[in-house]
């Protein structure tokens, strides 16, 4: 149904297309969004990064796109008639996680190529894998994986559920389930810094709309949202 | 027939172990459900779509499983022609191919850019992607196969000596199979149906390839499962039980009736 | 009709059925009589020759119309009832199959129940009834659709003596009013004396006699005939105005000339105890190798002591005049066969 | 037993297009692979590892499914007890549970905290995820449903009469199952084997998260081809057809032996 | 025994066969022997009674000893061979099934296939032989075992008559040799004549007449066994030395007193056209309303004109004396009763 404009004289639907590891944050925002244009009738659409962009390339129905890698964004981009202009909203930095208490001593990068330890990786093919080598590579470890896993979420639920005694995983992730991991930083992490941008598309039915949640996106008020579920500032 | 019921051993501990194997990985769910979050989980607004939408759309695509899936296995079952053991292994496909290509696969044949859904885009102004239609879609091609296989199973069990018999009464092929083939192979068609109807409620990969994840529309339990799963474990496994619950609920009322149903009939 | 082939068996008829003829095919287990009706039925296919009803030709080996479209009725031997309906739907079948509605189709079919003594079992399931009466309820459904060619698998077989009476008679006005041909398979003589016009014997898949059932009975040409009809039967040989049976001594008058067939009645042979005072070449020692007992006589069988001297045959010895020592196992006894009883004819 | 095989439309109609819909996106992959790269992406070494691992995984899970299955598909068949509805819907569980919680409710149970997992790992010092015999487990358990729900079809459609002859002829039902009701209903085991079989060839979500993805020991193709479609769809689309493929060539030509023994046996 | 419930129907049986006896239960379709049988085999649960073997009990209504340890051997009235076993497997399946080796097993039962003919089939599924073929297997299959207690269903209902002939010798000597109890169902009076030494009709489920197989036969207690048997039957009454049929005139002496039932042999009334010269009690008009042809007769059913002064009764017109005008339907003719053949026997 159609919503009626708002002050800000905006209205219709607006679909966005998120990661997944947005879910959170970007659920708080549209509700103020929302708050801010009732005209607009805002619906998400989360999802791995990358099956958002086959959609899209798809012509799945979709205004924005937040992907939670540069390149997922450049093959919708690549794949669009007009091209897309992108802006980096967040980045996020690896940490190490490992369960509650820590009882298999891990307290650094090197404990990945112990042989006797449970670790679990994102697999090379994903960004977080791929990140993952980067900061292995930098702190010169060769690790020794029981698993490589296909996504942050999944290493991460192998650690809360004390199947391995340390993961890689983003810092967002890793402080959304401090209840049940612990976090240890290192140093080697700003080698490999994600980070996530956010367009909006050129078929989209409603530009205006998009336009304007792309730049609440950008905008202070997000970043403090943002800051809270341990996100860092576009560098 | 028989009373005095003994469990032959060789029988018993093997169905025992096989129970318990499907059934103690829901009760470490049940054990690991954080009760206290319970309310304020169920109570959240897109479950109550997501739960509705499932039931629907599963149930929507057992149903032309059925009407398709049948008439396929009956063709399997019946026909004589060459080529017949590759279509019956192509019916399998869907079995094989993991979800997500699936729904890939559905994407680049009824998407707007697949060749049959740039028809029906042109014809109809139909487009199947992202729309409850596309969800059904997706569940009838992951749950047909289990039908077809099914029912082709109690296609071949069966006594092709009741056709003749009823052929020579003048029964056409057609009514034959109406009102002698369908209700002899009916246990067929019922367990047929319960894993399709199975199969499309757990669906997730193809639907969220080829339909989205649009609450409302096409955010089945799965997908909200999954969703949870990224943010709120504690909550996926409220979830998936409140799914598991249902979904066992219903099987275990309707099972009964047509059970009864069927040995009233044999 | 021609051959039918049915793994390594193979059955070779020839049968030309009159409309409003019964034929019954008779012959031991295995000789091929279901398989004959199974390819009239269009259940089986021909290998060479052609099946036509009235003008219509079913199958000819190569084109052949199915089953629904050949309006025949059959009885099968194990009746095939289908188990999910009552039995009221089952006969119904064939009138609803062929476009009947569904209360008239309901209403003849109630009416064939209870002509077949089942109007009070409409609603059971064939599960739930007894041999006979699911006998009886296929019998009804192949009946109820009026078909053109009535095909009957031992219709009678299991049905109880006081039901199979009145069941016979009807079917017997039933076929008398059919129009069409009916071909009915029995093991009784009786069926088939009373039922059909003419009878075919088949075994082995070949014809081995066929003629109308007096003909067939009173010179049967198979030891399975002769056992059905309970004669003895032998092969002679004619020479002279004289017949001789093997080398037996047992011999008789005759007009034949050649190998002939004769048969002779049980109650033909009388067996006596005690040697005779006049000895005679029609009486002669055997000893009794087997043994069964009737309502109202004993059969014993009877093998001469030298095969040159009489004949191997039953003998069927009255119980009012039975005397100890004969009707055992093993028993020495002198057997008389009335000659004029025995019946000669062409080989 | 007939040969005229006239095809009547109200089947022939449905089947056809359940066949072209179960088909057609297989088709539309095969159109859309990039074949100029054929041989650069099953060339690399990963790829043989995967189907090999996948193929044994599957038909490892298979044969369990059948050893566990069958005897608890008699149980809900042939066994009146109470609870007897809600134990056949209980069994059904796996197919519901979306395949991730499946994955997690293994290893509530089964995972090194899990309590049969530390039982085995402190009796017998195994642990089973991250091991191939992890892969067979999470395999087993998406696909042993399939296998109890069809049977059991298979054996209420049975004529149980052939039981009580024999039961008089002095067999037990031990020996009776084995020489009776086991021949009688093998077109349904085998159904259900090759739904189990198929199920657990493309199954993704159980077994990443119980048994984790690890190439040589728990890598199965549906793994690979998920991680391919992150990075490089073409050759996911590419080893997805590669397992298609397998699975159809084995199930056709094993169909067609299969088919032939069953109807030399009828 | 005791009482069976199957549905609306109840078996009121008592039963007791000595070892080394064999009873055979006759009735009409739906009377229950097959009921009774399969609760001799635990396949049917009694309401109230008990079940013994020698000195066990087999069920006694709340303890109930399943099939398999009963040692039963059972042939079913349709037959129930294993579809997916070859004719040798079936007939080895008993012996298997209770310990024997393989070899054994297979040796006992090709023996078993020789002796019912069917030895060259031996690897023939049981969907590839005729119907009797079946059934002897069914019967070698229940025998092979060596059960203690052997259950016959109609064992010989679809073989042909020369098998029929040699089976049911065969079928006499092993229950001659057979140490158990035996229990035979048969529609076959001329099966239970030879088979058994006692006879028990059955009809809805109660016991009607029990006894020797000649006191069965000539003393029959229903209308299902007179006509089993082949003669007429009447209620009478015996007061001071006269025997009365109805209001009919026919009356005859006798030593009876009180109600009596009688029979008559069809060939004790003759048939003519015409009247007799001088007129007689047991001569009357009357019509005929049925008609039959047999082998060596025409069996007429023929209504008294005047229901006081005549019998309804089966009339056997010998072949040989037929003459025109008198076996037709609806013919006026003149019945003798020969009064001398007039069997009466206490109700
Ligand atoms: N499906 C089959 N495959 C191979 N041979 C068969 C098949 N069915 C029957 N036969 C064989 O064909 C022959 C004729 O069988 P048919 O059933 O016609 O006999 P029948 O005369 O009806 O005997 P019965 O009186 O016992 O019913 C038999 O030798 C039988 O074993
Ligand atoms: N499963 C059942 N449920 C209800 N009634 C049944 C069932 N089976 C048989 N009956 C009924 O029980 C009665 C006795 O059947 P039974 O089979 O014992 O007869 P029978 O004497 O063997 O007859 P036949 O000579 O025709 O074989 C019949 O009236 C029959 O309809
Ligand atoms: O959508 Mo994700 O967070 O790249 O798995
Ligand atoms: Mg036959
Ligand atoms: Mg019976």
């Amino acid at each position: 149904s159609e919503a009626a404009p708002g002050k800000s004289g905006l209205s219709g639907t607006l679909t966005v297309s998120a990661a997944a590891s947005l879910t959170e944050t970007f659920t708080a925002l549209g509700d103020s969004f929302m708050a801010d244009n009732p005209g607009v009738d805002l619906k998400f659409n989360f999802g791995a990064s990358s099956a958002l962009a086959q959609q899209i390339t798809d012509q799945a129905p979709v205004d924005v796109f937040a992907s939670a890698d540069e390149k997922t964004m450049k093959t919708v981009s690549d794949a669009s008639d007009s091209p897309l202009d992108p802006e980096v909203f967040v980045t996020n930095v690896l940490v190490i996680a490992v369960p509650k208490g820590n009882r298999a001593g891990v307290t650094d990068l090197r404990d990945f190529a112990d042989e006797q330890k449970k670790i679990a990786l994102c697999a090379a093919e994903v960004p977080c894998g791929a990140a993952a080598q980067t900061v292995l590579d930098r702190a010169g470890v060769t690790p020794q994986p029981d698993t490589l896993e296909k996504d942050v979420k999944a290493a991460l639920a192998k650690v809360k559920l004390n199947e391995v005694d340390a993961a890689l995983v983003y810092r967002t992730d890793a402080l959304a389930a401090k209840d049940s991991v612990d976090m240890l930083e290192f140093p080697q992490s700003s080698a490999a810094v994600n980070k996530y941008p956010i367009a909006a598309l050129p078929e989209s039915q409603n530009p205006d709309a998009a336009k304007a949640f792309v730049e609440y996106i950008m905008s202070p008020a997000a970043r403090e949202v943002f800051d809270d579920a341990g996100f860092q500032p576009p560098s | 027939m028989r009373s005095s019921w003994r469990l032959p051993w060789p029988l018993a501990i093997p169905a025992a172990i096989g129970l318990l194997f499907l059934v103690l990985p829901a009760i470490g769910l049940v054990v690991g459900t954080p009760w206290t979050r319970l309310i304020e989980i169920l109570g959240t607004p897109t479950v109550a779509d997501a739960m509705r939408l499932s039931l629907i759309c599963a149930s929507a695509a057992t149903l032309i499983s059925i009407v398709l899936g049948v008439p396929l296995a009956w063709l399997l079952a019946k026909a004589r022609f060459r080529g017949r053991g590759l279509i019956r292994a192509l019916v399998t496909v869907p079995l094989v191919m993991p979800p997500v290509v699936g729904g890939v696969a559905l994407l680049l044949v009824f998407g707007r850019n697949g060749f049959i859904g740039r028809l029906l885009d042109d014809a109809f102004g139909v487009s199947l992607p992202f729309t409850t239609l596309g969800v059904i879609m997706a569940e009838t091609f992951v749950a047909m196969p289990f039908l077809v296989v099914t029912v082709e199973g109690a296609l071949r069990g069966l006594d092709n000596r009741f056709d003749a018999a009823a052929a020579t009464l003048g029964a056409s092929r057609w009514y034959t199979f109406r009102r002698v083939t369908l209700p002899l192979i009916w246990p067929g068609v019922l367990a047929g149906s319960v894993l399709a109807w199975a199969r499309a409620l757990g669906e997730f990969g193809a639907t969220i390839t080829f339909a989205g994840n649009f609450p409302g529309t096409t955010q089945t339990m799965p997908l909200a499962v999954y969703l949870a799963m990224e943010n709120d474990p504690e909550a996926a496994i409220v979830l998936a039980l409140l799914l598991l619950l249902v979904s066992v609920a219903i099987l275990a009322v309707l099972g009964d009736r047509w059970t009864r149903r069927v040995n009233a009939n044999a | 009709m021609g051959t039918v082939k049915r793994g390594s068996f193979t059955l070779n008829l020839d049968l030309e059925v009159a409309a409003g003829e019964t034929v019954a095919l008779l012959g031991p287990n295995g000789a091929g009589k279901s398989t004959a009706l199974h390819t009239l039925a269009g259940l089986l296919p021909l290998a060479t020759g052609s099946i036509r009803l009235g003008t219509e030709t079913l199958d000819d080996g190569t084109r052949r119309r199915s089953p629904d479209q050949r309006r025949v009725g059959v009885v099968f031997q194990d009746y095939l009832l289908f188990p999910h309906l009552s039995l009221l739907e089952n006969v119904a079948f064939g009138l609803r199959a062929r476009g009947s509605t569904k209360t008239a189709a309901r209403r003849r079919a109630a009416d064939w129940l209870r002509r077949v003594g089942l109007g009070s079992r409409a609603q059971a399931r064939p599960s739930e009834v007894s041999g006979g009466q699911a006998q009886r309820v296929a019998l009804a459904r192949a009946l109820a659709s009026e078909p053109d060619l009535l095909l009957l698998d031992e219709p009678l077989a299991a049905v109880d003596a006081g039901t199979r009476l009145r069941l016979r008679s009807d079917l017997r006005a039933q076929l008398r009013s059919f129009a069409g041909p009916a071909v009915l398979i029995t093991h009784d003589l009786a069926d088939a004396m009373v039922l059909a016009d003419r009878i075919i014997v088949l075994e082995n898949g070949e014809t081995v006699q066929s003629g109308s059932p007096r003909q067939v009975t009173t010179e049967p040409r198979s030891p399975y005939m002769a056992s059905l009809v309970g004669v003895n039967i032998f092969t002679g040989l004619a020479r002279k105005g004289r017949l001789s049976i093997g080398h037996s001594k047992v011999t008789a008058r005759t007009d034949l000339d050649g190998r002939t067939l004769i048969t002779l009645p049980p109650t033909a042979a009388q067996v006596r105890r005690d040697a005779p005072e006049i000895p005679a070449h029609n009486i002669y020692p055997a000893r009794v190798v087997g043994l069964e007992e009737h309502y109202e006589a004993v059969r014993l069988r009877v093998s001469p002591i030298d095969p040159d001297q009489g004949l191997e045959l039953f003998a069927d010895v009255p119980i009012t005049e039975l005397i100890d020592g004969v009707a055992e196992l093993g028993a020495r006894v002198w057997v008389e066969v009335d000659q004029t009883q025995l019946h000669a004819y062409p080989f």
